[in-house]
């Protein structure tokens, strides 16, 4: 590669990633070691702030909320896929609904969680409104603090299912030849059958594709709807490592406590590279 | 006794009319051969017999029966395409046996097809073990054909079957093919556009132009007795050549400026179409009388040398035994006008004997 | 002379365009751009990285006081006559030195709305203190016979009533002697109240929004659906609901009991922050927003209660007047973040509520952080 | 055949009442009056008795709405222009030129799209506030600067640092997602395509304008949409990094009508309206690419 | 003068030897066609005498420099692949254009060459303007060619050029093309897998096998007088069949049960492989004598009737003018053995007349 092309081509990429993101990072490494409170100097304490995480009861609440969360992502991927395979086809009602199920991707996330905590409402909110005209009693879903996650999860189903998941699961169907479709056509198969024969093969990859970023989505998010739904409530049971993490940075404003947080939630993506490391042997494998 | 059968089919796709008033008849136990430029709706005539397509006007019917009232399960027909005939992710046994567990067929029963394919097919148990992309370009296709046969079908459905193999493949997969068919005395409708595979196999040859059936026949009758000027330009390798000239009722006069007298030559005043074997064609580079043509290219084959000219913008092949030297201009000399036809594209039969004046 | 731009970080009240109209045209060199605040948390981690607004808004004592721990702001010598409500003493000093650093402008006393449909302006009078507030309350509930729900109290907020609660008990959140037992008692008082049906609503009870910070403009909903007989509120939402024409309300002070007074005071005021270009015309500007004539402005536009003793209060609070002169304000002391403090109270609140933590467990909390705020 | 209608077009209806429910309360909710939000408990009765149609006025009289959205809008498009291009310029080069870098540049990619994105935002914030003091006369660059647009003194902030478009834009540009989206549409591409370019032109640069860009629209479509919108919704990073009153963000400044005394429930949902149109518009116009022919191959998980 | 030269190239990639020390010349003005069975290294070739590949050992040189030393942009050669060789979003002319103007050739210069492009390759002023995906597979292979032509190159590399095309356009691009080689004075090296590209227009032709060179000659030479047993067994259409003998110095034992005794034929004693060429076979269905083969199949061509038969795994084809009929068993008659290899696959010459026993 000859200098210009890549003075071009990839300097600003690594110049880019290196200044905005591998640096902040050694500098949030770097900032778990101290105590500091966003004003005056950093006071250095070594690795105390680790030390903590251990008796902290919320740091701890906030692991098995996550983990609680990250159990959705399983469930939103078959959802998505479903509702891909349900609009692949080209036609102008699937394409319209399409555009549909994208919606929830578009709206300003604020608003729409606030419309939703509206839903919820206990007493006087659409879903309760609705048990009562069935004569079902619901839960007060979000005052209760065994019922918020489920409710938030819901939330997170709905908003999910359409966006690019779905995207990425159309594209893959896309890339299916007709004739695999028709061969397993000609040969009867149907249903389940069809799926084991003509989708999972085509589309395995994306499948652990997006199974890796819903991973890394809900390892990593879950702030905006904790911020704007319920605050981390109630007593903290919707309170994510990433919700703790913003809150104890900048409400608490103990940035270096934060850092740590961070640091460990980043230990939590290892189990990713480890998987990339088995998949590119396994499709290596496989393509020789 | 046909066994599938194509009566007046019509498919549009949009705007596309693909196949128009399409018939055709395959014979029990006759390998015919669909033959066309690419685009002329072969696929689509066979993914109709396949149930794969509905005809918008016409039945496809099937031992008298129409396709459409049996489920692609019940039909007695299998289909192999040209790539993808068959899964990636199983082993060739698995491929071959899938559709068989779809429908159902006892084990036992199984097991047997599966041996009488792998012998019939020449395919190594160990082959037999290798998912698809474990093996060469030949025995894929084999094991496809295999997936094919195992379910005994009355009807095997070929898309180009060779066409991505290389010559010597192509070579024993046809010869094996005709084998197979004439052993399992089944019928093969088969699609295809190169000559060589139908002139080797074929019982008869359907010549297909823009979703038409032009003609069908022995490849040989084709060849020598093409009923449309398409066909005429289509079939053989080099095809005739097609030359205009203006009838008079008693002289052709032709474009290079020469005029025949056929002895008995019966056809309406006007322009005629002259088909021209390219054996019937002979270009003389000595005399430098009338009916001169410009030369194209000249290619040494084996044993024979093709000679491409052209005049007023059409084409002209000779092949030649001899040698031919390098030249730009030669003299046209016809020996003998294979077919002729008239404006409307119809034979007005051939011209063996004529004077040149 | 070069015109001077300045930026006043403040909410988007419609009067807040009026008072910087009233002074551009007064100082004519002078123009003022309004930069809405969203989160407080923000504007102190860019002032201390050198970007910040020249006037600043604080709505809260404790963000004052954090301010001005951090020495971000001007002191304010020039104006050291303090005309306003003693009880807004928090808004405008430095704890530490009793350095004057911001102007307050208005004061908002926390009050009793009640329907006077559900209850008599007679009955309402007559309530002296918790346990006659409880009764009417509950009489309202058992006398209700439509379909819908009706509740006793509304009331804003837990911490709110805590530390009313703690104060009429003559208690203090710190340096006295007595407080675990005050608050514990205080809790106590809460937990009764709640276990009592309908009494007070539950934060399930109305449509709601997060608790952090901004659930005022659905608080009172209730009381406006005409479903509940009291509010407890601050008096900012006198305005609004005089506004409106759905019930017949009426406003009283909160019962005190035997103690005195015990009304928590509102408000806010406003600092120039000490890296302003234009510390002069910063602090002129902050002058006029203290000043009687702004405040006479202001209580025109609605804004009912001014800070400054002189200013006139409009005659519908009148009667009630008097809670700004023994209204104060919640502190808990140097050094610690009321912020902090709040959102830890919250925390310990809600788990209370929800049984989570007994009375004595919860006071045990609670005195620990008021002792030690938010240290590790 | 009708049942299988009925039951189809059961599935449709219900699918779209689900999706696009909550959008339709939103719209319905910045139509009411702020009075009247809270006090109709007949949830049935979803319509209010007045469209208070004043509320889209006075979201725009409250606040400088339109300046925000502008501020949104140019960040969004630089930001998405920005992202799309470095993301493919990073592909081409993990994917085509290969090598080292490739390489490289793929480990990189790879350790960034590990690292949590609330975990960067601080350090994140310190390193672009402390950039002009990497630079000689760091008041040169942080100094805000006036240009005048159309006779109209606008503020456009620093060249970099803390409230200026610089700090808004730049720092999220680098996205290993996008960037192996994009690997994943190149390494689609027949090799001949590019091994002809480099012939043609002789740098791998004129290969990527000429021969990897016009050939992957689609893909390029999809990020800079998942970009664009991306940016125009983001909240966290332009609240960090605007100050001053002029370069503040749509989101940012909707967040004003839910402050300490008096949130303006109504003015938010109309603030989130006119918020989500831009997207809407944009993919509606868009969604051909975006949707239709969006072409994410499988080969993402090995670019992963 | 050998313009383009290989010198015992050797690439690797991974564990595949692409090519082995690999030999070849190319002359001035010289078409040589490279042909090969799939995976053999053909591509690879190509693409080192491009300069996309950097050889492992050896050198390609250039006009007898080394090509390493240029710029693939200076390289005085140019590329046409078999697809792809357009830019989808150019018209025709700005893809012939680009390459110049990427060389910064004067503008004058530049539209002076299009014209010539164009009229060279006979495509219209409207064609010019269209877009590739505009354009049918034979126009488009001719931009490609005139984008390749247009920059003057020395040596032209063409990838399998026609490979997609059908039988006719096929036929006019190769004669066309060798038309402008000659024209042009040029150098083109051809890569095909296809033997009747090769026959028609190869000036020379050279066979590789798993990346060596067998052959280099003119196609007659390597049908009539293979050098390998892999050439042998390669080249023609169908080639020559191989079948194994015996050799005790007087007679060849034959699998079939017949025993040759040759008239002058000096090979160590051993096994001989005997190459046949189709014309030199016949089967004999009469006579019930020795040597006898089974029928495989029966191609019946226009002119020709093409047999395959199996003998101990062998496969042999003969063609025959004559109608042959159906059967299972005949005897073979070998007329003529065209070359005979040694075991280590030299050939040990033709045994022309001999005596059967
Ligand atoms: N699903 C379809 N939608 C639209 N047009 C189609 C479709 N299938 C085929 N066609 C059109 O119908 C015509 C006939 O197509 P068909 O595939 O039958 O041709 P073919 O003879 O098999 O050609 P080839 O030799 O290239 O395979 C073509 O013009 C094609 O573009
Ligand atoms: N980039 C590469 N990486 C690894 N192996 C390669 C690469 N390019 C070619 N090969 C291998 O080198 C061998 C020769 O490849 P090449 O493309 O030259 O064959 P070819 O003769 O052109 O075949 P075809 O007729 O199929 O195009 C093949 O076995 C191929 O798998
Ligand atoms: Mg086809
Ligand atoms: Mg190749």
């Amino acid at each position: 590669m000859r200098s210009l092309d890549f003075v071009f081509l990839a300097l600003p990429m690594i110049a880019g990633v290196a200044v905005f993101t591998l640096l902040p990072a050694i500098i949030g490494v770097g900032l778990s070691l101290y105590r500091w409170e966003l004003v005056a100097h950093p006071e250095w304490v070594g690795f105390s702030n680790y030390r903590y995480l251990f008796q902290d009861t919320l740091f701890q609440k906030a692991i098995i909320n996550t983990f609680f969360f990250a159990l959705l992502v399983p469930v939103k991927i078959l959802f998505s896929y479903c509702l891909a395979m349900l609009l692949s086809g080209r036609s102008l009602r699937n394409q319209s609904l399409r555009l549909a199920a994208f919606l929830p991707t578009l709206v300003n996330p604020i608003a729409i969680f606030i419309l939703w905590r509206w839903i919820y409402q206990a007493d006087v909110g659409l879903i309760a409104r609705l048990g009562a005209a069935f004569g079902v009693e619901f839960p007060m879903w979000l005052e209760d603090p065994t019922w918020a996650k489920p409710a938030l999860m819901i939330v997170m189903l709905w908003e999910g299912i359409g966006g690019f998941s779905m995207l990425f699961f159309l594209a893959a169907f896309r890339q299916i030849p007709k004739q695999v479709h028709e061969m397993s056509y000609l040969d009867g198969a149907s249903g389940l059958q069809k799926f084991a024969v003509v989708y999972w093969p085509w589309t395995r990859r994306v499948i652990w594709f997006s199974l890796a970023l819903g991973y890394l989505g809900a390892l990593y998010g879950g702030f905006e709807i904790a911020y704007a739904m319920t605050g981390g409530g109630p007593l903290h049971a919707t309170t994510t490592l990433s919700f703790y993490a913003f809150e104890t940075a900048f409400q608490m404003r103990h940035a270096g406590y934060a850092a740590a947080i961070g640091v460990t939630m980043m230990l939590a993506a290892v189990p990713l590279i480890i998987l990339r490391v088995l998949l590119t042997k396994t499709f290596r494998s496989a393509a020789s | 006794m046909a066994i599938l059968k194509f009566e007046n089919v019509t498919k549009r796709f949009g705007q596309v009319e693909a196949l128009k008033d399409f018939a055709l008849d395959v014979g029990d136990k006759e390998l015919l051969v669909l033959l066309g430029a690419s685009g002329c709706g072969k696929s689509t005539a066979l993914r109709l017999a396949a149930g794969l397509e509905q005809p918008d006007h016409g039945h496809v019917t099937l031992r008298g029966q129409p396709l459409q009232q049996l489920r692609p399960h019940d039909r007695d027909c299998a289909l192999v395409f040209q790539n993808y005939s068959l899964y990636p992710q199983m082993t060739a046994m698995e491929n071959i046996l899938y559709p068989l567990r779809m429908r159902k067929v006892a084990v036992e029963e199984q097991s047997r097809r599966l041996n009488s394919v792998r012998e019939l097919l020449h395919l190594s148990e160990a082959e037999m073990q290798r998912r698809p992309h474990a093996l060469s370009g030949g025995q894929r296709q084999r094991v496809a054909l295999g997936k094919a046969l195992a379910r005994q079908p009355g009807v095997l459905l070929l898309d180009e079957p060779f066409s991505s193999l290389d010559y010597n493949l192509r070579l024993s997969l046809r010869s094996e093919l005709r084998r197979i068919q004439k052993h399992l005395g089944i019928a093969v409708l088969m699609v295809t556009h190169d000559q060589t595979d139908a002139a080797a196999i074929a019982d008869r040859v359907a010549v297909m132009h823009q979703g038409k059936v032009q003609q069908v026949g022995a490849y040989k009758d084709l060849q020598h007795f093409p009923q449309t000027e398409f066909v005429a330009g289509f079939i053989g390798s080099p095809p005739m050549s097609l030359l205009p000239a203006e009838w008079d009722g008693q002289c052709l006069h032709m474009p290079t400026g020469d005029r025949l007298i056929p002895c008995d030559f019966a056809a309406p005043h006007g322009q005629v179409m002259l088909g021209l074997h390219p054996e019937d064609l002979e270009f003389d580079t000595q005399s430098n009388s009338s009916g001169t043509v410009c030369i194209h290219g000249i290619e040494r084959h084996a044993d024979k040398v093709l000679i491409t000219a052209g005049i007023d913008g059409y084409r002209l092949m000779a092949l030649s035994t001899e040698e031919f030297a390098d030249t730009d201009t030669a003299t046209l000399q016809i020996k003998r006008v294979a077919m002729a036809f008239d404006v409307t594209g119809k034979p007005v039969g051939p011209i063996s004997t004529f004077q040149r004046v | 002379r070069q015109p001077v731009d300045l930026v006043w970080a403040t909410n988007a009240h419609p009067t807040r365009s009026l008072a910087v109209q009233n002074f551009e045209r007064q100082n004519p060199g002078v123009r003022i751009r309004i930069l809405p605040i969203s989160t407080p948390w923000k504007l102190q981690l860019q002032c201390h990285f050198g970007r910040c607004p020249d006037i600043l808004t604080f709505f809260h004592p404790g963000a004052f006081q954090s301010f001005a721990q951090d020495d971000l702001l001007l002191p304010l010598p020039d104006v050291e006559y303090w005309p306003h409500w003693p009880g807004l003493k928090s808004y405008g000093y430095r704890e530490t030195d009793k350095v004057r650093m911001a102007e307050p402008q208005v004061a908002y006393p926390y009050v009793l709305y009640y329907n006077s449909d559900l209850v008599s302006p007679e009955t309402a009078k007559k309530i002296r203190d918790w346990d006659d507030l409880r009764t009417v309350a509950m009489s309202v509930i058992h006398q209700n016979t439509s379909a819908r729900k009706v509740f006793g109290v509304e009331i804003h907020s837990d911490l709110i009533w805590f530390q009313t609660l703690v104060f009429a008990n003559g208690g203090n959140l710190r340096g006295h002697p007595d407080s675990f037992s005050h608050v514990k008692a205080a809790l106590r008082q809460m937990r009764e109240w709640r276990s009592m049906p309908n009494l007070v609503p539950s934060p399930a009870d109305r449509r709601n929004v997060p608790s952090s910070g901004s659930s005022q403009g659905v608080l009172g909903s209730l009381f406006l659906q005409g479903r509940a007989a009291f509010y407890w509120s601050g008096s900012w939402k006198l305005w609004s609901i005089s506004q409106q024409d759905r019930i017949p309300w009426r406003v009283r002070t909160i019962p005190s009991g035997t103690i005195g007074p015990v009304t928590l005071l509102g408000g806010n005021s406003f600092g120039v922050y000490r890296g302003t270009k234009h510390p002069d015309d910063a602090k002129r500007f902050v002058a006029y927003l203290g000043s009687y004539e702004a405040e006479v402005a202001h209580v025109a536009s609605g804004i009912l209660f001014p800070s400054r003793m002189d200013v006139p209060v409009p005659s519908i609070v009148k009667s009630i007047e008097h809670t700004l002169q023994t209204g104060r304000t919640a502190d808990y002391g140097i050094g610690l973040d009321a912020v902090k403090i709040e959102a830890r109270l919250k925390d310990i609140f809600e788990a209370h509520r929800m049984g989570e933590l007994n009375d004595e467990q919860a006071a045990q909390k609670i005195m620990t952080i008021l002792r030690l705020g938010d240290r590790q | 055949m009708i049942r299988k209608w009925i039951g189809s077009t059961c599935i449709v209806v219900m699918l779209l009442v689900v999706f696009s429910a909550p959008f339709i309360w939103m719209l319905i909710s910045s139509l009411t009056d702020n009075k009247d939000l809270f006090l109709s408990n007949e949830m049935w009765s979803l319509l209010p008795e007045r469209w208070a149609w004043e509320n889209y006025v006075e979201v725009f009289q409250r606040i400088p709405l339109l300046r925000y959205l502008m501020n949104s809008f140019v960040i969004a498009v630089m930001h998405s222009v920005l992202e799309t291009l470095l993301a493919a310029m990073a592909a081409y080069t993990m994917i085509i030129v290969g090598g080292r870098i490739g390489r490289l540049l793929f480990v990189l990619l790879y350790m960034a799209w590990l690292i949590p994105g609330t975990f960067l935002v601080l350090p994140r914030f310190l390193v672009t506030v402390f950039m002009p003091y990497a630079f000689p006369a760091s008041e040169f660059w942080t100094e805000p600067r006036i240009w005048d647009v159309f006779g109209q003194q606008v503020n456009v902030g620093g060249i970099i640092g803390l409230d200026s478009f610089f700090a808004l834009i730049v720092p999220g540009c680098f996205s290993a997602t996008a960037a192996f989206l994009l690997a994943a549409a190149i390494r689609q591409l027949p090799q001949n395509l590019f091994e002809m370019a480099l012939l043609d032109t002789g740098s791998q640069r004129l290969a990527f304008r000429d021969a990897c860009l016009p050939s992957i629209k689609a893909p390029l479509a999809v990020v800079a949409f998942l970009a664009f919108h991306g940016s125009w919704q983001s909240f966290t990073w332009p609240l960090l990094m605007a100050s001053s009153p002029d370069m503040l963000t749509a989101p940012i400044g909707l967040m004003t009508f839910r402050d300490l005394h008096q949130a303006q429930w109504s003015l938010v949902m109309a603030g989130g309206v006119i918020l989500t149109l831009p997207s809407v518009l944009l993919l509606f116009f868009a969604h051909r690419y975006v949707i239709d022919r969006a072409e994410v191959h499988d080969n993402a998980v090995v670019a992963l």
